[in-house]
């Protein structure tokens, strides 16, 4: 009951269009909450403006790469440099605790445009890289050269977002005729389309 | 919102909570959210609703004719359509792909059924051939065997009977119980020497003490291996 | 005999079957297979055979999609299956049965409603301007 | 062996040469049309495509060649192992039908036919069921074991007039109800114009000719106009060897022969020194065009070269590449045996 009171305190306060909510329910049990004080508050709003400069600049991920750039920097001597002809995703190493890795990859990587972990995945990781369906390049490092299938997260180590936005992109591409595959076979039944009545063969012998 | 609808006021705060379930309703404090009441199933009927029966619309008069001629036209087209599937299918099944295929394959059933017996048959027969084979080889196997249990039998009997006549030879050479004496001095009398011996000629020399020299050449007894040689 | 999408449940000779909707899809999204079952047996309840499918909801190309199979509808029919009223005025459309004189009554109030509007609108039109 | 490939290299230089004269002096014939869209509509091409010696002389100009035929395809299959296996020649022989009738299947070309003609028959009309809904229904008819195109689909428009739906509404009612694999229900954006070119461009040719038919009917407007777009770029690019021994090869030549457009065809097979193919392609020509002159002149059908030279002085359109093309190739065969002779007198033969 008490909790509910705390919850409407906020709503309310929400309605009068203060920035941040001046009461924040921080854990659920109740006794502690009420002594959050406004105290606490203030200084909270103030804290606010400094973190912003904090921002370190190699985790943040806010910025929008365009796709051009990206094929651009596919092509370039740095990327040459860093990668080399391997996938992108070669040199990974991905940490986990065991001696068996989880079936699945980690959900994502970049949470509130910053990389939330010490060891992003191998397109979080480097901003220029952008799953595109114009950026073939990159896509092609992720399919694999014998059947054309999409290469499993469990080789590539890209968390599951990526994959998702992979595989979106492939299917993109194909629809394009940008990355090309072998079409299942069609089987046609001649009879279907053309009967052949008996005048018609003497015509063309 | 007319009044009549009984709103569930869920307040805020009040004890006075309802003894059913009802949708959980989104609270805020200003006002109490009015939730549209849903007679539960299990709920008995209300006692002003229960003999109540919907009136029906009055339809124009024009328009209920109109109906009445469209539903009959309807009701005969759809019992003549009835008719006719119905004598369509029975038509069909009997000549449809599916009777054919079923004829083809009772045809097909009836010719298996009838290879079968007739292997049936071959198959008896080559079976009674066995059996008497098997039969006779039986019989002759059986006399074979009883000749050959008839014969054992003779041996057996022979040989027995031989038993019997060495036995009777040899009981004759016993000593019975009132000679005994004189069979022991018998024996005494004349002593058996076993002991022999034979010289590099094959020739074998009775008697602990005897001497080449005492044996006359003729009667000397020889080693058989001696009279091969 | 071609397979049928047989639902699995016992055919009963004696009993009354009925050719008509079970919903399907979820809340507010209605899907509708057409569906011969045991008269008495509840609407979701175990389907003799599915016999098409009905899509009340109106799709990009301002169609609604309806299948039957036409082979074991006719099939049913001749064996004597009551029809809804629903799926008779959907047959009725699809041109398999004759048009269900519901269709026409809804059609009529319709048009009679459109007219009626057309009216009242003529009517506020005329009002605003004086 | 080290002696033969040798020879083959010199014989590649002597041929390059006049290879390079000749394609020089075509370069300035070289006609910048655009790719002609021109779908089978005058003269129904069924009759004459599924005829016995059309189908033949397309099945042998197609050539199998295993390793084409039998590539490793891009379809997102598991891999099985390699097999080795140690075999009797009846076996071998076997396994070699085995692999000639797979490789038919495999090899069956798409049937080529005329538009299809829309349908527009009307069931019936029931004007009096205007205003019941404002929108069309669709019936299709789901009755096992029917083929997609015999399928009954049939619109009730919001007049109450009932007609049987038109190819598209019936297509994407067979794809919706009976999907096929490698088909969508809208046409992949591959086939609008500006992602046709650049895929064109970058010479996925099989690749495109596949995606059409696995989506559109053969007798779909759009699919005669796509394959006839991949077509002419074959043509004007001249990269038949990519589309050979493979299904598409069969309708490319029907098509350049129905339009009269063998010519560059026969230059680049005689470039490759494949006499037989010119002459099947002369006397498919002649198959086609009933009313073609050279197939008055009886020549006897295995000299393969006066057969090709009598389609050049009737029917031929450009008259002096082939000509030109023709005595490059006689050169290069009497260079060939002068070249043999000399090898022979040096050994002392």
């Amino acid at each position: 009951m008490f909790r509910r009171l705390l919850c409407t305190f906020n709503t309310l306060s929400s309605h009068t269009a203060t920035p941040t909510p001046l009461l924040r329910i921080i854990d659920a049990n109740p006794v502690r909450c009420s002594l959050v004080t406004s105290t606490r508050l203030r200084c909270k709003a103030s804290e606010e403006g400094e973190v912003q400069e904090e921002r370190d600049p190699t985790k943040d991920r806010s910025r929008v790469i365009p796709v051009e750039t990206s094929m651009k920097y596919i092509k370039s001597e740095a990327y040459h440099t860093t990668y080399g002809s391997d996938p992108v995703w070669k040199i990974y190493r991905r940490n986990f605790k065991g001696a068996f890795p989880p079936r699945k990859t980690r959900k994502t990587c970049i949470r509130a445009k910053m990389i939330a972990t010490g060891n992003p995945c191998p397109i979080c990781r480097d901003e220029y890289l952008v799953l595109d369906y114009r950026n073939v390049d990159l896509l092609k490092q992720f399919i694999s050269e014998h059947n054309g299938a999409i290469l499993s997260y469990s080789m590539t180590n890209i968390c599951q977002r990526r994959h998702k936005e992979l595989q979106v992109a492939v299917l993109k591409a194909r629809d394009y005729g940008l990355l090309t595959y072998d079409v299942p076979f069609r089987e046609y039944e001649y009879s279907e389309y053309y009967t052949p009545s008996k005048n018609d063969n003497k015509l063309t012998t | 919102m007319n009044i009549g609808v009984r709103s569930n006021l869920v307040a805020l705060g009040c004890g006075a909570r309802l003894w059913y379930p009802v949708h959980e309703a989104m609270v805020t404090l200003t006002g109490s959210q009015t939730v549209r009441w849903i007679k539960p199933r299990w709920v008995p009927v209300a006692k002003s609703k229960m003999f109540r029966i919907p009136e029906r619309k009055p339809l124009p008069l024009e328009e209920e004719v109109e109906l009445r001629c469209l539903y009959n036209n309807y009701y005969m087209a759809m019992r003549a359509i009835r008719r006719h599937l119905c004598e369509e299918r029975l038509r069909v099944s009997d000549t449809s792909e599916l009777a054919i295929k079923a004829e083809e394959e009772q045809a097909e059933h009836d010719q298996l059924m009838e290879h079968n017996s007739q292997e049936n048959l071959r198959v008896a027969a080559l079976r009674e051939a066995r059996i008497k084979k098997e039969f006779e080889a039986d019989l002759a196997r059986v006399t074979a065997s009883k000749e050959k249990l008839a014969k054992d039998a003779e041996k057996a009997e022979e040989e027995a009977l031989r038993i019997i006549n060495e036995t009777q030879e040899f009981v004759k050479t016993f000593i019975k119980r009132e000679d005994f004496e004189k069979a022991i001095e018998t024996a005494l009398a004349n002593p058996v020497d076993y002991n022999f011996a034979i010289d590099q000629q094959g020739n074998i020399f009775r008697g602990r003490s005897t001497r080449p020299e005492d044996v006359a050449e003729e009667d000397k007894e020889k080693l058989l291996f001696a009279v091969q040689s | 005999m071609p397979f049928p999408a047989a639902g699995g449940a016992r055919v009963p000779l004696r009993t009354a079957k009925c050719i008509r909707f079970a919903r399907h899809g979820c809340a507010n999204r209605p899907f509708y297979h057409i569906v011969v079952m045991d008269k008495k047996s509840p609407r979701q309840g175990h389907v003799i055979e599915q016999l098409g499918t009905w899509d009340p909801l109106v799709n990009a190309h301002g169609e609604k999609l309806c299948s039957i199979n036409l082979e074991r509808t006719t099939y049913w029919i001749s064996k004597g299956a009551l029809i809804s009223e629903g799926c008779s005025m959907l047959l009725g459309l699809a041109g398999l049965l004759p048009i269900h004189p519901r269709v026409y009554l809804l059609a009529w109030r319709n048009r009679r409603a459109a007219a009626a509007q057309k009216v009242q609108e003529k009517e506020d039109a005329a009002q605003v301007e004086n | 062996m080290a002696a033969t490939v040798t020879l083959q290299v010199y014989f590649r230089s002597i041929f390059f040469t006049n290879n390079a004269v000749l394609r020089s002096f075509q370069r300035k014939s070289w006609r910048h049309c655009s790719t002609s869209v021109n779908i089978y509509n005058d003269r129904d091409p069924a009759p004459v495509f599924f005829s016995e010696n059309v189908q033949t002389i397309l099945k042998k100009i197609t050539g199998t060649d295993f390793n084409k035929v039998f590539r490793q395809r891009f379809d997102e299959k598991k891999l099985s192992p390699p097999e080795y296996k140690f075999m009797t020649d009846e076996e071998l022989k076997q396994k070699m039908k085995n692999a000639e009738r797979l490789s038919s299947k495999i090899l069956q070309m798409p049937p080529v036919l005329k538009e299809r003609q829309a349908i527009s028959n009307i069931l019936s009309r029931d004007p009096a069921i205007t205003g019941f809904e404002n929108c069309k229904f669709v019936f299709t008819d789901i009755t096992y074991g029917l083929p997609d195109r015999k399928r009954l689909v049939v619109v009730r428009d919001p007049d109450g007039t009932l007609r049987q739906a038109s190819w598209e509404e019936a297509e994407r009612m067979n794809q919706i109800y009976n999907p096929r694999p490698g088909r969508k229900l809208k046409p992949p954006k591959l086939f609008q114009e500006e992602h046709l070119t650049n895929v064109l461009e970058r010479g996925e040719y099989e690749f495109v000719l596949d995606s059409a038919c696995a989506q559109f009917e053969p007798d779909d407007p759009e699919y005669l106009r796509i394959t006839s777009v991949v077509y002419e770029s074959v043509d004007k690019k001249r990269c038949y060897q990519l589309l050979h021994s493979t299904r598409h090869y069969g309708p490319l030549c029907f098509y350049l022969t129905w339009n009269k457009k063998i010519e560059n065809l026969l230059i680049s097979l005689l470039q490759q020194e494949k006499l037989e193919a010119c002459a099947d392609i002369v006397r498919l020509y002649q198959l086609i065009h009933t009313d073609c002159k050279s197939k008055m002149i009886n020549v006897d059908p295995n000299q393969h070269l006066e057969l090709l030279k009598a389609y050049v002085e009737h029917d031929s359109l450009q008259q002096q590449q082939l000509q030109l093309a023709i005595q490059a190739y006689q050169e290069i065969v009497r260079e060939r045996q002068q070249y043999n002779e000399n090898v022979k007198t040096a050994h002392g033969l």
